[in-house]
């Protein structure tokens, strides 16, 4: 048992610490997210130049990481800058089916940060199940698509998307299911991008017979569709952690100096036990992902139920932390111009990402049944 | 014990429907209950149809212009004007500084200000909060110093709500800064084109203007906008704020919420059935509207103590608490109910007159942004941490 | 709107208080407990003397009382005074299932103390559910019981049996239902008393074709049972803040004139706050029994409905200020000799009388959906 | 990172559990895992049988005669202890006295006291908690008065653990009333059977009888058994709750309780179903054994720490809050799942030996008064309140 970082992590965690600390400050990020795309492709070619891309892909594929220990440490990290830049989309969800499927020379120019991917998979009526997918693929003059993508985050200025579809079987079968490529630009496409509430990007993309490669075998996509979303589910996860770190040390920092009734905020009971508890909630949070990260190259079942567990600990710990930060700061935090307000957004908004607490119980609950737990 | 309104009270409510449904705009409604930024036009036009009756300044005698309510049919009313989407009466001048000035101002005073609150040709802010005083309010420290018939006045203000919309500012100032905190502050009356004024706005979390800084420079205030004694503006302050408790609790607005949040639940689904089947989630529907239930029974035993003349007490600070508790996790299973279509967010689909196409569902969009806004309630008019203290020292006594 | 009591509750109620004061300390209350039947038939007798038995039935009835309001009243005074005599099992469950089928004579008896009846409802796989009855009633030579009762509240020491049986149906419809008379010392009656864990006393009761005299047209039950478990529903939820009420006064004593590090406890802003916390749930927890008792004479569905949400809130709360009472106080309330800890475990065990707050959430839930609600 | 255990660590855990099954006799486990109660013999037996290969006494030294485990075998053996339903081993004497005699103790006491606490010739208790000093322990008032060569101790102590099973009793007592509280305490062995001591029973809320007052009226006690300096027993006193403060999460129990809970689910039905089928049921359990999973990283977290040098820092105060919040929660959801038949108590059942028939399920008997019972686990040990104060204090600097 061991719970320290090996010397490659180490080194990898230190490079993206200095980096984020020297040149990702609110400012900038607030700058990033206010651009068009809702990120700075420069930033982002840097970033893929100290491999922080790199490290989520497995040596075999091209990359030096890739493991779920990888994943957790590099989204702590970008969770503690409230980086903006689209890992999750083009560093997860959709970079995982191509690596996976041996693309290698995809896979290698979006490790370089070249191509921007995103996973088109969410439906209008599909709510967070993995399974539920409405969009058609038919064969004939090659494979088109037809249908509609919601939510599909950085899906606006993906430069190349990753689109599940249905060959056959049910609404809601996991059977049947496929992943395609398709080229945004193509015809049958259509693209309408906006702004989250917490400063990111998505959009909603509409189908309409359009042209599209698949990825492996049609049919057989849903063990890596839920791969994929679980690998995400983790990074965002460990993202959570690394924002309540920030709203956790910036509260206690201001109950250090702020002073109300003569005396510092900090002095006062009530509010030192609900930071005390702040901290241990925070405490399980990171333990919960750490288990999911640590067991991340284990069976389906132990790796998808520790995920959820992380997920649904992290969503549930999450809202408490921010609420609890907004709330022991008094006013201050809830104004834009004071960073941490925009820490306590993500980390609530993150519910809304690949399932929120209510839907990774049930999915913990129900993954249990199938190993005969419970 | 009678947990029904008297016939009396079932036709106040009858008339106050009538009154809301022929006055309120079908647009200005549609506009509240989408979530939609609301123009100082609109709260103008309502305060005037309301003031048409005389139905504006609930808490005024009606020897000044109060339409001599009693404490169940202001809760009817306002439960009316709620569940109709009428904008919210903007207090400060009509609920706050009013009562103040019946209570503490010169007959001169009064006759000045009071019909041009009710006319609406003064818009007042509310000059309380300083950045280095939240909660310890008696710590301000906004001087005014007296030079014959002025007092300078200089410092900041912040937290003022639609300062950017007033006019004039109801103000504590630091008349004697040797006395103790509570002692040595003063009440002024501050116009707000005053020279050395400057309102700089405060975007918060969600985006949005709402709130103000208020820089005072060198500001110059006629003596005679003193109110009460100088020195002795802590009456004034803890009288108004007794005022600002009625209808803390704001059981009609989760009410409100909570019918939104049913809707929501049932249009929403989740593997292929409506949302508000889904036990987990109905569980925590239900679980709020219980509370919600038992809050507006104890909001009533409130308001049937103030209307057998018994002075709100100490359990105010409890309706505090729970009312915004309450009200902040309906705005909460709100959000958790869109699922992913809480996240896209297109603030100029909250402008009046945009018709474009919304992502998801059109009440999707304000969702989110309502619930980090919603996090205001438990942080002002006295923080729920305030309530707690002022509850257990005079209830209980600790 | 009024809130107050009337003139004559008024009354009631300080008849009761008086007699609780001067009679009923916590040392009667454990000699009562303590006896073989588990209570005190004398005070039993002088409380039905006082009129507290006959203030739960409605005038027509022989009674003076029985609205919700006075089942409310008497109740949380019960709990106030923490009573173990069996006002549950022989003033609601078992008296109003008499009252309703007419019989005017038992109706008197029990009202007067003079006859000790209980209704014997729960079976071992029923749980809480109000439908599912297993006990089988066949007419023949008379009608005849056959079948298991479980956790009969004062089942032991009942003079009078009233009796849940299925005469049709399938186990868990709620057609088919009939009542019962009962005589316990017919020959096919089995009883074994014990005791419970907070100091009362029930029965399992084994019925092998006991002879019984049914109470209304067999097969209509259902509506009759439920009414009388909902009456005793808002009985408990009424006991529980009587009880909360005492665990809080004493809490706050406490807190005021025990010292630790120089002060008493009730400076301590953390157990400030927490007692206030705890004030505001009872005062929820109140309204809502007030709001079930005020409308105890509603339709069936807003009856039911808001005698689930009292249940479930003082279920929920009272949970709460158990734990928080000892807590607050720490090792001294974990004591027998320290009254409060019997009121913190009859607070928790009213939990697994007549549905937990598991059961009623469910069952508001589904009331609301049967209202059209939700 | 690495969560699983090495080889040998396996290989360990292998001989712990052939270990166990082969000295615990079964009838014991079933006395353990049924909540019956236990007997001063079942616990000294199991002393005696640990001790056979030196296993008992985890934390001291080997030349001493500990086993010098790793912070990760002691953590493996306290698992199969409780998985397999080993009676606790009993703190006083080899967990928490023994630690300090050797650091503190002069050659003769260790010489003297050592052996017996591992042989079992004594039965140990604490005499540290007074009615007066709750979680405010530097405030006891228990005398010792020195006169030639003994101590006269006057005073009282509670909630003496098993007090009368006890023949010494280590205590903490002041020997100078003029100092600051935390100064002028000393730490004194005392005989229980010296003239002046009584040992009445406390009945706890579950009606059982575990804890003890002690009353001391003139006991005379050598000053042999001053244990370090006088005056100095704080130092001894800290010492001692740092070493109370391993297996403080009690993952183990909660893990065992968890399980059995899962049967409880499974076997009990609701609406003709498993309970554990039954959505809001399930949920609770899936929230307790995540809550319950992540503890357990934690808790491995620290052991792995303590493994490298490191000496357990304030997060044990975490851990302990956790630690009694999740056990607490697991007994309230026992509770809960039996429905009714949680209330039936027959308090002959939990005796040795009884073999009449349960009201319910066999397992049903115990189960409240076990939730009852375990209300201790948060005041105890420095109460969940102090520990908050320690971690605010050390670890935030608040």
């Amino acid at each position: 048992m061991d719970f320290t970082l090996s010397e490659e992590r180490r080194m990898l965690a230190d490079t993206a610490a200095r980096f984020l600390a020297d040149r990702y400050d609110i400012a900038t990020r607030h700058r990033a997210a206010a651009a068009p795309e809702g990120f700075d492709r420069k930033l982002w070619a840097e970033m893929a130049d100290l491999g922080l891309i790199g490290a989520l892909v497995p040596p075999e594929a091209g990359g030096f990481g890739g493991a779920g220990e990888d994943v957790a440490l590099v989204f702590e990290h970008l969770g503690r800058a409230l980086v903006v830049e689209p890992f999750l989309a083009s560093g997860i969800l959709g970079l995982w089916p191509l690596v996976r499927a041996g693309e290698s020379d995809l896979v290698e120019a979006v490790i370089a940060g070249r191509t921007l991917v995103a996973l088109a998979h969410g439906e209008p009526e599909s709510r967070y199940a993995v399974h539920e997918v409405a969009t058609r693929a038919n064969e004939g003059d090659g494979w088109r698509l037809t249908g509609r993508k919601s939510v599909v985050i950085n899906g606006d200025s993906a430069d190349l998307l990753v689109v599940s579809a249905r060959v056959s079987g049910d609404l809601d079968a996991p059977e049947g299911l496929a992943l395609f490529l398709v080229d945004p630009a193509a015809p049958g496409v259509t693209r309408r991008g906006y702004g989250t509430v917490e400063g990111g990007r998505a959009a909603e993309i509409t189908l309409d017979s359009a042209p599209a490669r698949p990825l492996g075998e049609p049919g057989q996509a849903f063990a890596l569709i839920e791969e994929a979303i679980g690998r995400g589910t983790l990074a965002l996860a460990a993202e959570a952690v690394g924002l309540m770190e920030v709203c956790k040390d910036t509260t206690l920092d201001y109950l250090k100096t702020r002073k109300q009734f003569g005396k510092p905020l900090g002095a006062f009971q009530a509010l030192q036990h609900r930071m005390v508890e702040m901290v241990l909630e925070i405490e399980q949070a990171r333990s919960a992902v750490m288990l999911a990260a640590g067991t991340h190259q284990a069976d389906r079942l132990t790796r998808e139920r520790n995920v959820a567990a992380a997920k649904h600990l992290t969503g549930r710990v999450g809202r408490r932390v921010a609420e609890e930060a907004i709330q022991l700061h008094g006013g201050i935090a809830m104004t834009w111009e004071y960073p941490m307000s925009h820490y306590a957004k993500r980390l609530v908004m993150l519910d809304h990402l690949l399932g929120d607490t209510d839907h990774h119980l049930d999915r913990f609950i129900r993954l249990g049944r199938e190993g005969g737990a419970a | 014990m009678e947990l029904t309104y008297t016939p009396e009270e079932q036709e106040f409510r009858t008339e106050a429907r009538a009154f809301i449904a022929e006055n309120l705009p079908p647009a200005l409604a549609a506009k509240v209950k989408g979530g939609k930024r609301l123009s100082k036009a609109d709260y103008e036009l309502w305060h005037a149809r309301l003031q048409t009756r005389n139905w504006l300044a609930w808490h005024w005698p009606v020897e000044y212009g109060g339409p001599g309510w009693t404490p169940v049919q202001k809760h009817i009313f306002d439960e009316e004007m709620i569940a109709a989407g009428a904008p919210r009466i903007i207090p400060f001048g009509v609920n706050m500084l009013g009562p103040v000035l019946i209570r503490f101002g010169t007959p001169e005073q009064k006759a000045h200000w009071l019909p041009r609150i009710l006319s609406g040709e003064d818009w007042w802010c509310q000059g309380y909060s300083e950045p280095g005083s939240g909660s310890d309010l008696a710590s301000l420290r906004t001087r005014a110093v007296r030079h014959g018939g002025h007092y300078i006045v200089n410092g900041q203000k912040t937290w003022t709500t639609l300062g950017h919309h007033a006019n004039m500012m109801f103000c504590l100032v630091r008349t004697d800064p040797d006395a103790k905190p509570q002692e040595g502050i003063s009440f002024l009356l501050i116009d707000m084109t005053s020279p050395g004024i400057e309102v700089r706005p405060i975007v918060t979390l969600d985006g949005e203007h709402e709130v103000n800084e208020v820089f005072l420079t060198d500001v110059r205030v006629p003596v005679e906008n003193l109110v009460g004694e100088e020195n002795k503006g802590w009456t004034c302050a803890k009288y108004l704020l007794g005022f600002e408790r009625t209808g803390i609790a704001g059981v009609a607005f989760s009410k409100a919420a909570f019918s939104h949040l049913k809707r929501v639940a049932r249009e929403t689904r989740k593997d292929g059935r409506p949302l508000a089947d889904d036990p987990l989630f109905a569980a925590r529907m239900a679980r709020l509207e219980i509370d919600l239930m038992a809050m507006d029974i104890f909001n009533l035993r409130m308001i049937a103590a103030a209307a057998q003349g018994h002075a709100p007490g100490p359990e105010a600070s409890l309706l505090k608490i729970k009312g915004t508790e309450v009200r902040q996790e309906a705005s909460d299973l709100i959000r958790r109910a869109l699922g992913p279509y809480a996240m896209p967010f297109l603030p100029e689909a909250l402008d009046e007159g945009w018709n474009g196409e919304p992502v998801g569902p059109g009440y999707a969009n304000p969702a989110a942004s309502q619930y980090f806004n919603l996090r205001k309630s438990s942080i002002y008019g006295g923080s729920n941490e305030i309530q707690k203290n002022i509850y257990a020292k005079l209830a209980l006594g600790l």
